[in-house]
């Protein structure tokens, strides 16, 4: 799959008659931006969304990837980092064609983003397809599990990776009965699925309840809750809207006060944080960016981050600043040079012993090992609400404790498979 | 002026078709794109158009479709199979539409397709084993002969001329004028002796087989499917496609295709508002330019030559209505708009 | 299921029908008298909720928050009747569409001025919190939209059918025509209700804000059951909507009980059947 | 006399129209056919020798048919209803009807505002369902048939607003009308042509109406008379059996008017009609009977000077009680 060669620029004109008549009052149309490769530069594709309903999300990353590039320069391995936004509006299909438009169009030797598990997955599927390496931070477990491909990194956890210690340590606390409530598709499956199986094989009984994406009225779901009246309650959460509204609901039910709740990496995240208000103080979650974390990678982070955009940087945030780092010193160790698998092998390598999410190593799937963080949201001197670590798991894999080639021999985690203990 | 006409229709036709030579994949692959999106518009319009019915529902066909080829396409199935499979899939989603709807029209008919598009878009996410839930079904691959992206625009191509051809055909056809007859009035087709209720369920089904025809282009485009193919937006986008192009026009849906398409995927990339942008056309389109872009354009060109029939025929007449002719966009009792003109070719 | 967690389920499903009915209440009022659909009803919703939450933070009453939702959405709503939809008066289509490209425009600009995050209505302290019903705690707030929905349900019921205002408004209802063949100024009264309808749609956001927060896409998400809801009691009929709202709102958390599985769309086969067997809804006027 | 007239229809020897044309009558009524409080119907009712149009215009006669027209079985009634009743939420619009239509029968219906005459219309038209009773078309019981279908036996009705096609031309709604009593199927797909390429058949009926050369027009652009003569030749062009017209002259000016009276009275003796009508001239010159409605019931059938004598129809428009 070429790019736009010399030749076919030549032909341009004839071309965009062709364009002008099927896209007829798009204005200017031929006047779509060709830029040639010019030597000493790489182009990296950056798809976020930064319209629909996760827009929160995708503005984030776009500010965590930024800030990479400014504090650290464009140039890395001798090259010129050159990033290509897109917005593909949550939407798989847009971010498909726009990672076409990036592949195709604008020629760019690898691809960063999206979020959302199903654009990840449309995205990746396609990019490997053109041999051009693809770097995630979205949770979707068969990314680098059953759908893995050696031309796909991923800068983040699976959705259920963070889960699994946080359902052995609900039972060593003394909980036997709990019940979880996640969104009903594959975040939330799988993010039930690490808390529900690490649970059941230690011994505790769950009540799974699941709630539609986009869900309007979380009062059913709590009135359920009163009614089964576990031990603890389970929330794996994609986070930003459902969660504070489910929060909001738990807390106006009266269950915050009787029943104790733990959240997944993205329940209580940063986005959510700010909105929440004073009633968030004291949630308890299990996830692997803290913000408040007593390391000089986090805390120079977190202040710059802070000084440009105001706010405490999510881990959407922290997870593209993480991208941004990764690539910038695979370029370092390949001399710029981008070549397809030996390029993700040199991404493997660098080193992250003190990232922002702990020290980290990758595993055979390209997935990280690392450590999961016990938090609980508190208020910092300035009154912000924060995560601060109530305890470390150290190197935690995507399998657990089951090991790759036993867990992998189970289907991914869905509605009807949690790996609930029989 | 015919001459004119047919030399620079035939232009376009040789600029379309020579466009893989001339084009980087990328380009063809947004020029398959609004083939694809032309066809489904197309499918909408035959309805908004003949019949005066309007879908909001029609994405959930087309992603039926899809949903049909790429259930096949991931299990290996053979390109033919996988079309049998989506042509089945296509009949029975565009049949219950059809009957579920039969006997409606104006709002209640609007409502009942967003209804049952949210239906199919909910059952897509549910039925996750066949359809891979939220997270869609990848390694989807199109049919080797078309495996390439200029191979690929020209049959999306082809399918776009096909569909116009078959639209042609049924508006100029009496099963057209029956159509139209029932948009007029249904009371007096029924009265006249036309089974109103099945005229409509033949519609909606040719109208459905339309659709079925971009979903399965599209999920052969993008060799993936996920349920926001057939979510709210994507039926709404049909819509918005055929009144910007212009309502009951045989191109008007090819225009707003390349409209909406233009903008959602290529100036989305340099404009950040371009949902507002999109949104501003449409009530542009609506308050302005009654006829969409080929009703202004047709009326341009009848007030660029006085002497010519048209512009001799009172304002608000069709110059010449015989076939074809349609713009629903009235109300009922208004008197049809400048544009509503014969389409010329 | 036990007795208490059946009526719970119903209250659950009573206070969400509650905010529903607010919504579809403007909805129904302005496709009465006027024969608009308004898609951008959502958008005005929207709206509403975000103006509101603005207030509340800048001066920190409640009762200001939800006078100033109220007051953007009916202003909003007049700019909307003035500007644009007037110029395509009594044509069905070209109005719907019209209000489509509103609601995109708005939901866009939404998105723009207060970005993609969540923003939660702080209620004030004495409306938060749990009361006591039976051995469980229930929040304060949603009985307290209950109450709400229940007084402007009756407020519109009682306006109509007491006040001259309501008996011009039925008339111009029953029949156009004659009512502005009978000197009624059909044309303020066209302006008076589509700002009514807009304003109930920003009380809606208001009330919404402090109840579901308000997010890109809510907009379209609420308006989908507004519809079904309008649909489903009636188009045009007000009590027709306090049933439409009692019915989907019971669907929608008896579904999540028993038929998780069909949780999102629940609402929208009853909705379907419901047409199929009764094309006006179960309150609406045969036309 | 080239028309081919029902002729085995028992007359009495002095009813007949001027020139001596038999008028079809002695339509069969239901034996306890009766108006509240057991007042007896008035039936057989002989026509006056004299029977003329106001103005003494002579009823039209000697039309030519079609000659692919079926006729209706000889003395058969073509329409019958048996009790019909349909209500309204708590309103009963139509409370018990017994009418027969007979073999080229003119039938009028009037009545004051309310009486129940449209829906009587749309009940036989088969747009609503009656509550009780039946309706026979043909011979056939099409108490529950659909519009459709009972058009299909040849029941052909105008609206009393034009409810024409009103976006497309003349020629259009001509072939619509044409093309309704045509099997569908695949020819259906065939395209159709512009407007010279009406059937000949069209051209003929619109001559008739007073529509040459119109054909290429879009309805919109016709006149108010002009629409109800063009509702006409699309009723005609169905090859109707029943033409049910439903206030014809409503809306229409003096001249108008006039010009439509000519044309329903020009249509073959041999087509029975049902008129509802307002304008009294009308319904008096052109109807053999006449059913005064009133509250759903009919009060007075007769012949259409028996019933402008009767005072009970005076009452029923004066607005004064039947009862008192």
């Amino acid at each position: 799959m070429g790019h736009r060669s010399r030749g076919g620029r030549s032909a341009r004109p004839v071309g965009s008659a062709a364009l002008a008549v099927a896209l007829a009052a798009v204005v200017g149309a031929g006047a779509a931006v060709a830029q040639d490769q010019s030597g000493g530069t790489v182009k990296v594709g950056f798809i976020a969304p930064v319209t629909g309903f996760v827009a929160a999300l995708g503005q984030d990353m776009r500010n965590g990837w930024d800030l990479y590039w400014t504090q650290n320069g464009t140039t890395a391995g001798g090259v010129t980092v050159e990033t290509i936004y897109e917005d593909d509006a949550g939407d798989p299909e847009v971010a498909l064609t726009k990672a076409r438009k990036l592949v195709e169009e604008d020629g760019v030797q690898m691809t960063a983003g999206p979020i959302l598990a199903n654009t990840a997955y449309a995205v990746a599927d396609y990019v490997a397809g053109q041999g051009l390496p693809s770097f995630h931070i979205t949770g979707a477990d068969d990314l680098t599990q059953r759908r893995a491909n050696p031309l796909v990194l991923r800068v983040g956890y699976t959705s259920s990776q963070s889960n699994f210690p946080a359902g052995q340590w609900a039972y060593d606390q003394g909980h036997r009965t709990a019940v979880t409530l996640c969104p009903d598709y594959a975040f939330g499956w799988e993010s039930c699925g690490g808390f529900v199986s690490a649970f059941t094989n230690a011994g505790g009984t769950v009540t799974q309840l699941w709630h539609p994406l986009g869900n309007q009225d979380f009062a059913s779901y709590m009135t359920d809750i009163q009614a089964a009246g576990p031990d603890v309650v389970f929330v794996g959460s994609a986070g930003g809207p459902d969660a504070i509204l489910l929060y909001q609901t738990y807390a106006g039910f009266g269950l915050k006060d009787t029943t104790p709740l733990i959240g997944n990496c993205c329940f209580a995240d940063q986005v959510f944080l700010r909105e929440i208000g004073d009633i968030g103080a004291g949630i308890e979650s299990f996830g692997y960016w803290v913000e408040s974390r007593d390391s000089d990678e986090v805390t120079a982070f977190v202040s710059a981050y802070e000084a440009a955009y105001g706010d405490t940087p999510s881990l959407y945030a922290a997870g593209s600043y993480m991208m941004a780092q990764v690539i910038a010193e695979a370029l370092e160790a390949t001399g710029g040079v981008v070549d397809g698998e030996a390029f993700v092998s040199a991404a493997r390598g660098v080193s992250l012993a003190d990232s922002l999410y702990g020290p980290l190593a990758f595993d055979d799937l390209n997935n990280p090992v690392g450590p999961v963080y016990r938090t609980r949201v508190e208020p910092r001197e300035d009154g912000r609400l924060v995560h601060v670590l109530q305890e470390t798991f150290p190197d935690v894999s995507q399998f657990w404790t089951y090991g790759q080639d036993a867990f992998l021999a189970n289907p991914v985690f869905s509605r009807d498979f949690t790996g609930v203990a029989p | 002026m015919r001459a004119v006409a047919v030399g620079l229709g035939g232009l376009v036709l040789f600029a379309a078709f020579s466009a893989p030579l001339v084009l980087a994949p990328y380009p063809l692959t947004l020029l398959s794109l609004v083939c694809i999106a032309a066809i489904l518009a197309g499918s909408v319009n035959l309805l908004m158009g003949q019949v005066g019915l309007l879908s909001m529902g029609h994405a959930g066909i087309s992603a039926a479709a899809g949903y049909g080829v790429a259930w096949a396409a991931v299990r290996d199935m053979d390109p033919l199979i996988q079309l049998a499979v989506a042509l089945g899939v296509t009949l029975v989603v565009s049949l219950v539409f059809g009957l579920m709807t039969m006997r409606t029209n104006g709002i209640v008919f609007l409502m009942i397709t967003l209804a049952l598009g949210m239906t199919v878009n909910g059952l897509a996410q549910k039925l996750s084993s066949l359809t891979g839930g939220q997270n869609g079904l990848t390694g989807v691959r199109r049919p080797p002969i078309v495996a390439d992206q200029g191979a690929f625009y020209l049959l999306a191509l082809v399918m776009l001329l096909v569909a116009l051809a078959v639209t042609y055909g049924l508006t100029r056809s009496s099963f057209g004028l029956t159509l139209r007859g029932v948009r007029e009035s249904e009371g007096r087709m029924s009265s006249l002796g036309y089974p109103v209720a099945r005229a409509k369920l033949l519609a909606v089904i040719c109208s459905g087989l339309m659709a079925g025809t971009a979903g399965v282009l599209a999920a052969w485009q993008s060799e993936f499917m996920s349920p926001a193919a057939a979510g709210f937006s994507r039926s709404a986008f049909a819509v918005v496609m055929v009144i910007v192009g212009g309502t009951g026009t045989l191109l008007g849906p090819v225009v707003g295709a390349g409209v909406v398409v233009g903008i959602e995927h290529w100036l989305s990339s340099y404009v950040e508002r371009w949902p507002t942008l999109l949104g501003v056309v449409l009530i542009v389109v609506v308050l302005f330019a009654r006829g969409g872009v080929v009703g202004a354009v047709q009326d341009l060109i009848r007030r660029w030559r006085p002497g010519d029939r048209g512009g001799a025929a009172p304002p608000g007449v069709p110059a010449l209505a015989t076939d074809g002719e349609a713009v629903v966009m009235t109300g009922p009792g208004a008197q049809a708009p400048a544009g509503a003109g014969k389409e010329d070719l | 299921m036990s007795l208490e967690q059946f009526a719970l389920q119903t209250l659950n499903g009573l206070t969400f029908g509650a905010l529903l009915f607010l919504l579809a209440s403007g909805f129904t009022l302005v496709y009465g008298l006027m024969r608009i659909v308004n898609l951008a009803h959502g958008a005005l919703y929207l709206v509403g909720g975000y103006v509101a939450v603005v207030v509340m933070a800048r001066t920190g009453s409640f009762p200001l928050a939800v006078a100033s939702g109220i007051l953007a959405g009916a202003v909003l709503g007049l700019a909307i009747e003035r500007l644009l939809l007037r110029r395509v008066s009594g044509q069905e289509l070209p109005e719907v569409l019209l209000t489509v490209g509103i609601a995109i425009v708005i939901g866009d600009l939404c998105l723009a001025v207060f970005g993609g995050k969540a923003e939660l209505l702080p209620v004030p302290a004495e409306l938060t919190g749990a009361t006591r019903l039976g051995s469980v705690m229930y929040p304060t707030y949603r009985l307290v939209v209950m109450v709400v929905a229940v007084v402007v349900g009756a407020g519109l019921y009682l306006g109509l059918q007491r006040t001259r205002l309501g008996a011009r408004i039925r008339a111009g209802v029953d029949d156009r025509e004659m009512a502005s063949a009978m000197g009624v100024g059909i044309d303020r009264l066209f302006v008076i209700m589509f700002a009514l309808g807009a304003g109930l749609a920003g009380l809606a956001g208001a009330i919404g804000a402090g109840l579901l927060t308000m997010r890109p896409g809510a907009d379209l998400d609420i308006l989908l059951y507004a519809l079904v809801v309008v649909i489903v009691g009636g188009l045009g009929s007000i009590p027709g909507a306090a049933l439409g709202a009692i019915v989907i709102g019971l669907i929608d958390a008896y579904s999540k009980t028993w038929f998780p599985e069909f949780a999102t769309f629940a609402v929208f086969a009853p909705m379907a059947l419901i047409l199929v067997v009764r094309p006006t809804g179960l309150l609406g006027r045969a036309t | 006399m080239g028309a081919a007239l029902p002729v085995d229809v028992p007359s009495s020897p002095d009813a007949a129209l001027p020139g001596g044309v038999p008028l079809p009558r002695d339509v069969p009524l239901p034996p306890d056919a009766a108006l509240p409080g057991g007042v007896p119907l008035p039936r057989d009712v002989p026509l006056p020798a004299d029977a003329a149009l106001p103005g003494g215009v002579p009823l039209p006669r000697d039309v030519p048919l079609p000659a692919d027209v079926p006729l209706p079985a000889a003395g058969h009634h073509v329409l019958r209803l048996t009790g019909v009743v349909r209500r309204f939420g708590g309103m009963t619009a139509v409370d018990g009807v017994d009418v027969t239509l007979a073999a080229g029968e003119r039938l009028a219906v009037i009545g004051p505002n309310g009486a129940g005459k449209t829906t009587l219309f749309r009940l036989i038209a088969g747009e609503l369902r009656p509550d009780a009773g039946t309706i026979e078309l043909l011979g056939r019981d099409v108490t529950r048939m659909h519009a459709w279908r009972r058009a299909r036996l040849g029941l052909s009705r105008t609206f009393q607003v034009a409810n024409l096609f009103g976006r497309l031309s003349v020629a259009d709604n001509m072939r619509l009308a044409i093309q309704a009593g045509r099997p569908s199927g695949w020819r259906s797909l065939r395209p159709v042509r512009g407007a010279d390429d009406v059937a000949t058949s069209a051209l003929d009926t619109l001559a008739q109406v007073g529509l040459a050369g119109r054909q290429a027009d879009p309805v919109a652009s016709l006149s108010h008379g002009e629409q109800r003569q063009l509702e006409i030749a699309m009723a005609l062009c169905t090859r109707p059996q029943v033409l049910l017209l439903d206030e014809p002259a409503a809306g229409l000016s003096a001249g108008e008017r006039e010009m439509l009276r000519r044309l329903i009275a020009d249509l073959p003796r041999t087509l029975p009609i049902v008129l509802i009508e307002h304008d009294m001239s009308l319904v008096f010159g052109l109807a053999d009977r006449v059913m005064c409605l009133h509250q759903g019931r009919p009060v007075v059938v007769g012949t259409p000077d028996q019933v402008r004598a009767d005072e009970r129809v005076q009452a029923v428009y004066l607005g004064r009680s039947t009862h008192a």
